[in-house]
């Protein structure tokens, strides 16, 4: 195997490119950040998927004047990429939306701070402490208050 | 359409019976009657209980899963069924009357009660009839919920116990579907006989697997220990003659269904091959002393309870034990005990409830140190629950006796000293027990709040009544009864005890109607003897003076609380409490776990999870 | 066996017992009267104070109870003493054996504290939650004994047991068989008698007026009758047990009486003990000697 | 726990890399169903850009997907942010020179936008590429001038109807008792702006679909920005 | 019988006019939508029956497969493209500022959810996939408040993730066949990719697909998309969606990926997502959460039933999803109602007892109390699996049958708050009339079965049947074969 190869540095690229994004979303906490990071993942999944059929040398899918190349490159994950693209650009728009209306009410991009004022306005819509590692844990089951019951006879 | 067809029809027509007219002031008389009518269908198979039919099939069946599920009704069904319907029918009657009434003004559904009462007597029906292994399931899922039923009917605290029941219920029906799931895969068939012809050849681990996972399902609706933690508030809670029925009945499913599989399928004979490494124990003796265990340690607690139901209810627990342990030891004399003392027991113990029942309904209360002196007020109720005391205490000459006589003597045959010794310390402790229990209930002082007490009404009165009379009847002539074990023995393959009317034909045997007439003729003696002597004076109840100093009737005088200080003072430090401990951590285990999840769920970034996995299993893949 | 013919040993039987129970009340208090250096009462006293207290004009009843309590104490006795044979009497032995015979004598025991329970003394209630207390430590190391004797003999059927003893003189008793267990029943014999020093429960100085005091008259006679028979039944039971039981009367009658009366003289050198020492020692020692007896015999 | 973070995701990145290496078979490609499709294209669809084929008709429900997928998130993009308040404060205007050049470029973008969707299926380029271009020309406006925006309700229904195009041709296509999304029309001359049949007006759906969509996605966002 | 792809195409293009109709017609603007997708139930309904003794094949536009994209209709499939439709009906999503938006959302997700369900094309159902994700954001989001948009931010980031992956695992398989079409992978699979790049590709389209089917690691979605999203969504996407997500993994099993190792891993994650789920709920105070646990639960139970080789693993798993699809959109109905605190439903019974015995019988179902058809379905999980005799397996056993006593517990704790004698201080609200009849036409269906246990159970074995053949898939396809040449 040789390591220049054009193929494993294609597909190194590729794999970078996931890594990258998975990077992204792993260790920051923007939100920003991470929608990016999804971005990345995805174009590294599109390169990947061009890769699939790459071949050096092939010409483009399209018929020139009448004239057919000897070899051309498979139209299929051209049109996939074209899709997944577009598919991917929709999805960008709608996080990127969602991101605003989240800044706007919890003032924050903070993944943490969202997470914990997402937990909090759910408590608070259900009416119930939040929970938190913090305090004791709250004994409400009925096992647990029968249990307590038993001990004092 | 089978005599059993026409027992479950009957049944299932009582549950709706009693929903569509159990509020009526007739209606908990139909639903007796029906119950009796019950009574009636399950006699016409009485060949099963004395050994001259073997199987009434149900011509009802279905297919599932390229399984023919089945009903039928043999010698054991037939014996668990008498009880179950009996228990029932005097439920009911007790329930009917001036109690029911009672019940409804204060709130209560009746409806539902007769409702849940009669589905519970169904449910029973149903399980007692499984023909194989799934419908034994179906039928004891069907129990547990309809136990549920009438033990959440009381609302309020029952909830948190009848909670606290179905989640072990449940916890020991998902052991016993696995157990029985297993038995599936080993064998490939639900059907009884498979499994009865696979036993053998199993493997031992395999054996001890199912062993553990069977008992633990069974023990649960048995109380076993370590599972018996919920029974006794979850009964007590249960309203009125519910409780009554529960306490004789509903657990004895489990015995019912570990007899059927365990002991029927797949043989004491194997379990006492199955040793457990390092000691000198196999299976059987672990279950033995299992048994034991939850004959003393259960005994005990109730001694320490000061309030009558639950006392009773503790006792119920215990006295599974001595069940267990009959049948466990499985030999023609320990089962016979564990058998019969099914039946005894459950006639004293719904008689005991009754009359607790009726205490309460008199007065109020049926906290032990809040009563006292009701002799006089509720003579009958009295003598019904002297009667059921001497049963439960397992003295003669009452039915108890004869039972808890066939453990013992099993237990000597089988050289077991230290089961022995376990089992008489529990009905040690039982009498010990019970005598407060009619001590500071009917004995003692009067209290003036009590002194317009009067006896319990007729409809409450004669079903404790009839009860006694069983109770000393079958001690007077255990044969009646015998005769049934007989049947179930033949019918489970465990070898017959030979009796007689009287009692056990063998070497060293024992015969009630010398004894019980030798005890009534020294009863006779000791009455002519005491009045024989100079006329005595009867004196007020409220007439008393102790230590040279007349007690006025208001003051409270009765010996009630902490009855028993000097033992409470030794054995005291024993009671750990190490159950609820055990039951506390497992709690705590899953709360904890459960608190660990929703934080998983709540803080971690999934990518973490994510990315851990992917190089997991990739690593895992490469290597 | 014909029936008549069992009919009158039934009769017989608890006569006998009450006959030779008085006897050794009587040797029983001399026995006591001796240690405490006092000459003790004459031969027909027991007799005497029976017919007294039978007797006896003031006699405070508190209800029904009260007096079935007394009866049941008394009857009890009658009828456990026909299933314990003695020399040319086997009664109902083969009807119900040892174990029958352990639980006809806890019957007197409810009936008394049923009775005693009616009078709504708070003493006398203390009394009898002391009484079972007691039963409870003594009946322990007693159903070890009674296990260990039914398993060596391969019965539980007291009559059988007696002629297997019987077999081979001496040597074939069951103190020789069973030395452990025999010193055990030996050391709760004066419990399982309620006497010196386990009667914490009659209390009669510890307790200002003690349980007792509610039973005057014929109520007191019943209870002395029990006493009668309560001494007798336990002398014969270590009897038939460990000492070969009785064949004839002249053998049977020496070994009873001893029986009742070593343990007891001994007793008398002990103070009383509080019911939670008496189910500490019953607990401890016999227990102790108890198991390793029936180890022993059981291998 | 980001030092953690970054070891674990280090290792991971190691583990792939080296899984990459150890056990993928690069050196050749399979070519089986594009190579199938280079063969046969031109004679069942008429267009000479295979990729528009695949696009259009051999995947051409993947086509309607996608343009659904953007109707979608921009129909939700719109009830995300909602509409611009009235009285909110907008940005100033931009310079003279931004707006004429948007005004210069307006028409230009809209020409070449068109362009590139109708020779879709002749030359690289097609609805996607040219539906952006049109955006954009829609778009810069707006950038030019912070206070005019893009009626929302007619780009609802464009895109609305852009997409219903696309959809009715396919149905037409069962009428005729094909399947659906079938190409009609004359297949005409292999590399004539006039061929593959239905092609290039699915193409054109396509671009006005996504020029509108997008275009309205922009206003969304840039009006939202506009109200911080 | 090509009518199967109005299912798909009508409610799209009833979507895309909705809003021109709008203009015209408000009223017929809220009217067609639920007559379309009624248009469709009764179209599929009609293609039913013919589809049990054939499957049936479509190709979009006319071209010949691998070329063109597939349509595979088998009763398997319509099964859940009926239950996407019928469930959307159902379920129809009601909110008074958004409605023509919602009505749109909730076509297009019926639209796109037959066509999953349908689809015989691996990148089709990628886009189907994608599309049904991006739908159900605008249903989260649909409800406006500031919770709905931060949850549907988390849940987008996961699935975006998610998505990413599974379109390169989608890279990867193509990379190794050169085809797309499930027909002809299930030819080339055996030989191409029963290697370690398969098994990579079919994980990485499990993490992907596995987000909507509530898969262990990319489920952290779940609750908080449950508690803040309408019960109705909810109930869509927990009862519905899911499913769908799942019949792809179930799909690709059957079809494409035969290691052993891709059971294992469906396994192990089953199990933690039986044992998570459940463990959560034990401890969660609201309904809403709690079903939304619970709910991860249950679908592991689904994904453990998937990893038992075979026959025997297919039709457990359909049993148990056919079951979950009546149970939990109906429980989520009752709990838009009876959302928060579990504490203030105390006495709730009192109020609304009709929907508090519904409760009851949908608890019992859930966790299996014979003879409710919740049962049967675990005992067709549980049986092959003990029969497989492995320690795994056994785990697998185990942690369920642990996790139906948790579940148990903490559902039998709402029904004796429901039933509690003291009601909580605040008055409870009464169900529409509308989502109770629902979720008592659902509760209904789980009785009837009950009765028709047999027939029902034969029917689910025979399109588990049908499902798992995959020589009669081929031979319907019938793709062309291609000249497999690799060059160089």
């Amino acid at each position: 195997m040789d390591i220049l190869d054009i193929n494993i540095i294609l597909y190194s690229a590729a794999f970078g490119l996931m890594l990258i994004g998975i990077g992204g979303i792993v260790i920051s906490n923007h939100l920003i950040r991470i929608i990016f990071g999804i971005a990345l993942l995805e174009a590294g999944a599109n390169l990947l998927l061009l890769l699939s059929t790459y071949h050096e040398g092939a010409s483009a899918p399209i018929i020139v004047d009448g004239s057919v190349p000897a070899m051309m490159a498979d139209p299929v994950p051209q049109a996939l990429v074209l899709t997944a693209i577009v598919i991917g650009v929709g999805i960008l728009a709608l996080a990127l939306s969602l991101a605003i209306r989240v800044q706007r009410a919890y003032g924050t991009l903070d993944m943490r701070e969202v997470r914990l004022k997402l937990e909090q306005e759910i408590s608070e819509n259900a009416g119930i402490e939040m929970p938190s590692s913090s305090h004791a844990p709250a004994v409400t089951t009925a096992n647990s208050a029968a249990a307590q019951q038993e001990s004092g006879s | 359409m089978t005599a059993l067809d026409t027992l479950l029809l009957i049944s299932a027509i009582t549950v709706g019976v009693a929903l569509l007219a159990g509020n009526w002031r007739v209606g908990g008389w139909l639903v007796t009657i029906l119950y009796a009518l019950q009574g009636a269908a399950l006699l016409m198979m009485s060949g099963l209980g004395y050994s001259t039919l073997t199987v009434v099939q149900s011509s009802f069946s279905i297919e599932v899963l390229s399984e023919q599920l089945l009903w039928r009704f043999d010698a054991l069904s037939w014996f668990f069924a008498l009880i179950t319907i009996g228990a029932g029918l005097f439920s009911s009657w007790f329930a009917s009357g001036e109690w029911g009434e009672r019940y409804r003004d204060n709130g209560g559904s009746l409806r539902l009660f007769h409702g849940a009462l009669a589905l519970n007597v169904f449910t029973m029906l149903v399980l007692l009839a499984s023909g194989d292994l799934l419908t034994l399931f179906i039928g004891w899922e069907l129990v547990s919920w309809a136990s549920f039923l009438i033990m959440a009917l009381a609302g309020g605290k029952a909830f948190g116990y009848a909670m606290r029941y179905i989640s072990y219920a449940f916890a020991g029906a998902m052991a016993l579907l696995g157990g029985l799931l297993l038995i599936y895969a080993e064998v490939g068939s639900f059907d009884f006989q498979s499994l009865k012809e696979a036993a053998p050849q199993m493997q031992a681990s395999t054996l001890w697997l199912l062993v553990v996972l069977l008992t633990s399902g069974f023990g649960v609706k048995m109380a076993i220990l370590p599972f018996h933690l919920w029974q006794a508030k979850a009964y007590a809670q249960t309203p009125g003659p519910g409780a009554a029925f529960l306490g004789a009945i509903s657990s004895r499913m489990g015995l019912f269904a570990f007899i059927v599989v365990v002991v029927q399928l797949i043989g004491i004979s194997r379990l006492v091959e199955m040793e457990i490494p390092f000691t000198f124990l196999d299976a059987q003796d672990l279950l033995a002393w299992i048994a034991v265990f939850t004959i003393i340690i259960p005994t005990y607690i109730a001694l320490r309870q000061h309030d009558a139901r639950r006392l009773l209810a503790w006792h119920g627990v215990g006295q599974t034990g001595y069940m267990l342990l009959g049948i466990v030891i499985a030999n023609d004399l320990g089962s016979a005990g564990g058998l019969m003392h099914v039946f005894n027991y459950a006639s004293y113990q719904a008689m005991l409830f009754m009359v607790v029942v009726a205490v309460i309904h008199r007065t109020g209360t049926s906290d032990l140190n809040k009563l006292g002196g009701l002799f006089t007020r509720m003579p009958l109720s009295y003598l019904a629950m002297l009667i059921g005391i001497i049963g439960l205490a397992g003295l003669p000459p009452m039915n108890g006796f004869v039972s808890k006589w066939l453990i013992y003597r099993s237990l000597i045959v089988d050289g077991s000293p230290l089961l022995f010794l376990g089992a008489v310390i529990g009905t040690l402790g039982t009498i010990l027990s019970v005598y407060k229990l009619i001590h500071n209930i009917f004995l003692g002082q009067l209290r003036v709040e009590h002194v317009a007490v009067r006896e319990a009404p007729l409809s409450m009165v004669i079903p404790m009544m009839a009860l006694a009379v069983i109770v000393f009847v079958t001690g007077y002539f255990p044969g009646l009864v015998l005769d049934w074990t007989s049947a179930v023995q033949a019918s489970i393959g465990i070898p017959v005890l030979a009796h007689h009317l009287g009692g056990v034909s063998m070497k060293g045997g024992l015969d009630m109607i010398w004894i019980v007439s030798v005890l009534l003729i020294g009863f006779g003696f000791g009455t002519l003897v005491f009045f024989l002597g100079g006329r005595s004076r009867r004196v007020h109840q409220l007439d008393n003076y102790a230590g040279g100093h007349f007690l006025t009737a208001e003051t409270r005088y009765h010996y009630s609380d902490n009855f028993y200080p000097g033992l409470m003072h030794l054995i005291g430090p024993w009671y750990r409490n190490s159950f609820e401990w055990l039951e506390r951590g497992v709690i705590s285990a899953v709360d904890t776990l459960s608190t660990a999840m929703q934080g998983l769920y709540r803080n971690a970034h999934p990518s973490y999870l994510l990315l851990a996995a992917v190089v997991f299993a990739l690593s895992w893949v490469i290597v | 066996m014909h029936f008549l013919e069992l009919l009158v040993e039934l009769l017989l039987m608890p006569i006998l017992a009450f006959v030779i129970g008085l006897a050794m009340v009587l040797m029983m208090r001399r026995i006591g009267a001796r240690i405490q250096r006092r000459v003790g009462p004459p031969v027909l006293q027991p007799i005497y104070d029976i017919i007294k207290l039978y007797s006896k004009d003031t006699q405070i009843s508190h209800g029904l109870m009260h007096e079935i309590g007394i009866i049941m104490a008394v009857g009890g006795y009658i009828a456990a003493e026909t299933l314990l044979p003695v020399p040319g009497l086997d009664g109902l032995a083969d009807k119900g054996g040892a174990v029958t015979l352990a639980y006809m004598l806890m019957i007197p025991a409810l009936g008394m504290a049923l009775g005693v329970g009616q009078c709504a003394n708070p003493n006398g209630s203390i009394g009898i939650s002391r009484a079972l207390t007691a039963m409870l430590a003594y009946d322990i190391p007693f159903i070890l004994v009674i296990f260990g004797a039914s398993y060596v003999y391969g019965t539980t059927n007291l009559a059988e047991m007696i002629s297997i003893q019987q077999q081979q003189g001496v040597s074939s008793w069951g103190i020789v068989q069973m030395p452990l267990l025999a010193l055990t029943a030996l050391l709760i014999l004066p419990a399982i008698m309620g006497k010196h020093p386990f009667e914490i429960y009659v209390a009669p100085a510890e307790i200002a007026t003690g349980p007792m005091v509610e039973m005057s008259g014929k109520f007191m006679g019943g209870l002395f009758v029990m006493q009668c028979f309560q001494l007798y039944t336990a002398g014969v039971i270590f009897t038939t047990l460990f000492l070969g039981g009785g064949v004839y009367w002249i053998t049977f009658l020496p070994k009873i009486f001893l029986v009742v009366a070593i343990p007891m003289s001994v007793a008398y050198l002990f103070p009383r003990y509080r019911t939670e020492d008496v189910l500490r020692l019953m607990w401890k020692w016999p227990m102790l000697l108890g198991l390793i007896g029936l180890a022993v015999v059981m291998k | 726990m980001r030092r953690f973070t970054a070891a674990l995701f280090l290792l991971g990145l190691g583990v792939m890399i080296a899984a990459i290496y150890q056990h993928m078979d690069f050196s050749n490609t399979a070519v089986n169903a594009g190579q199938a499709i280079n063969a046969v294209a031109a004679e069942e669809t008429g267009a000479a850009n295979f990729v528009t084929s695949v696009v259009l008709a051999y995947r051409g429900i993947d086509t309607l997907l996608e343009l659904t997928i953007l109707f979608t998130a921009a129909m939700i993009g719109g009830m995300v942010l909602g509409r611009r308040r009235v009285d909110a404060p907008r940005d100033p205007d931009a310079g003279f020179i931004l707006r004429t050049g948007a005004d210069l470029l307006f028409p230009l973008l809209l020409v070449v936008g068109l362009y590139i969707i109708l020779h879709g299926h002749l030359t690289p380029g097609g609805g996607f590429q040219g539906g952006v271009i049109l955006a954009s020309a829609f778009f810069l406006p707006l950038l030019a001038r912070p206070g005019s925006s893009i009626n929302q309700d007619v780009i609802s229904i464009v895109e609305g109807l852009a997409g219903a195009t696309f959809i009715i041709i396919g149905l037409l296509a069962m009428f005729d008792g094909k399947e659906f999304l079938t190409p009609l029309l004359d297949k005409g001359e292999l590399g004539a702006l006039i061929s593959a049949g239905t092609l290039p007006i699915l193409y054109l759906a396509v671009g006005i679909k996504v020029g509108s969509e997008l275009a309205g996605l922009l206003a969304h966002l840039a009006e939202a920005e506009a109200l911080d | 019988m090509n009518l199967l792809v109005l299912m798909i195409a009508l409610p799209l293009l009833t979507a895309f006019l909705l809003s021109s109709i709008n203009r015209i017609s408000t009223l017929a603007a809220r009217w067609i939508g639920p007559l379309v997708l009624l248009a469709t139930a009764v179209i599929g309904l009609s293609v039913w029956p013919q589809l049990g003794a054939a499957p049936l094949a479509l190709q979009w536009g006319g071209f010949q497969a691998p070329l063109g994209i597939t349509l595979y209709a088998d009763q398997f499939a319509l099964l859940f493209a009926l239950a996407m439709t019928i469930g959307t009906l159902l379920l129809w999503p009601r909110s008074a500022e958004n409605q023509l938006r919602s009505s749109s959302l909730a076509l297009l997700l019926a639209g796109t959810g037959s066509g999953l369900a349908l689809s015989g094309d691996l990148f089709n159902i990628y886009v189907f996939y994608e599309l049904m994700t991006v739908v159900s954001y605008g249903l989260i989001a649909g409800r406006g408040t500031s919770g709905s948009f931060a949850s549907t931010l988390r849940y987008l980031v996961i699935s975006g993730f998610g998505a990413a992956l599974a379109l390169a695992g989608i890279a990867l398989v193509y990379q190794a066949t050169g085809t797309l079409n499930l027909a002809q992978l299930a030819q080339l699979a055996p030989e191409k990719l029963n290697n370690l790049q398969g098994f990579a590709a079919f994980v990485l389209m499990l993490i992907g697909f596995g987000v909507k089917a509530e898969l262990f690691p990319v489920n952290m979605w779940v609750p908080e998309v449950y508690a803040t999203a309408s019960s109705r969504v909810s109930a869509l996407l927990a009862g519905v969606v899911s499913k769908l997500a799942l019949l792809i993994i179930m799909r690709l099993l059957i079809l494409v990926f035969h290691q052993p190792e891709a059971l294992t891993v469906l396994l192990v994650l089953g199990i933690l997502g039986v044992a998570s789920g459940e463990l959560a709920a034990w401890r969660a105070r609201d309904l809403n959460r709690m079903l939304a646990f619970s709910s991860i639960g249950q679908l592991g139970v689904m994904f453990i039933a998937l990893s038992i080789p075979g026959n025997a693993g297919i039709f457990a798993a359909l049993a148990v999803m056919v079951h979950h699809l009546f149970l939990k959109p109906s429980m989520f109905l009752l709990a838009e109602r009876w959302g928060g605190s579990i504490e203030k439903l105390a006495g709730a019974a009192r109020t609304s007892p009709i929907a508090a015995a519904l409760f009851v019988l949908l608890a019992l179902s859930l966790i299996g109390v014979p003879p409710l058809p919740g049962f049967w379905a675990k005992l067709l999980v549980i049986m092959p699996m003990l029969a497989l005799d492995q320690p795994l397996y056994y785990l697998a056993v185990f942690v369920m049958l642990a996790a139906a006593s948790l579940e148990a517990n903490y559902l039998f704790r709402v029904v004796m708050k429901l039933y509690d004698k003291q009601p909580a201080a605040t008055s409870h609200k009464v169900h529409a009339t509308a989502d109770l009849a629902t979720a008592l036409f659902l509760g209904g269906g789980l009785i009837a079965a009950v009765f028709m246990l047999v027939p029902l159970a034969d029917r689910l074995d025979s399109i588990a049947a049908q499902a798992t053949d995959v020589s009669t898939y081929i031979q319907t396809v019938a793709p062309q074969q291609l000249q497999s040449g690799r060059v160089q």
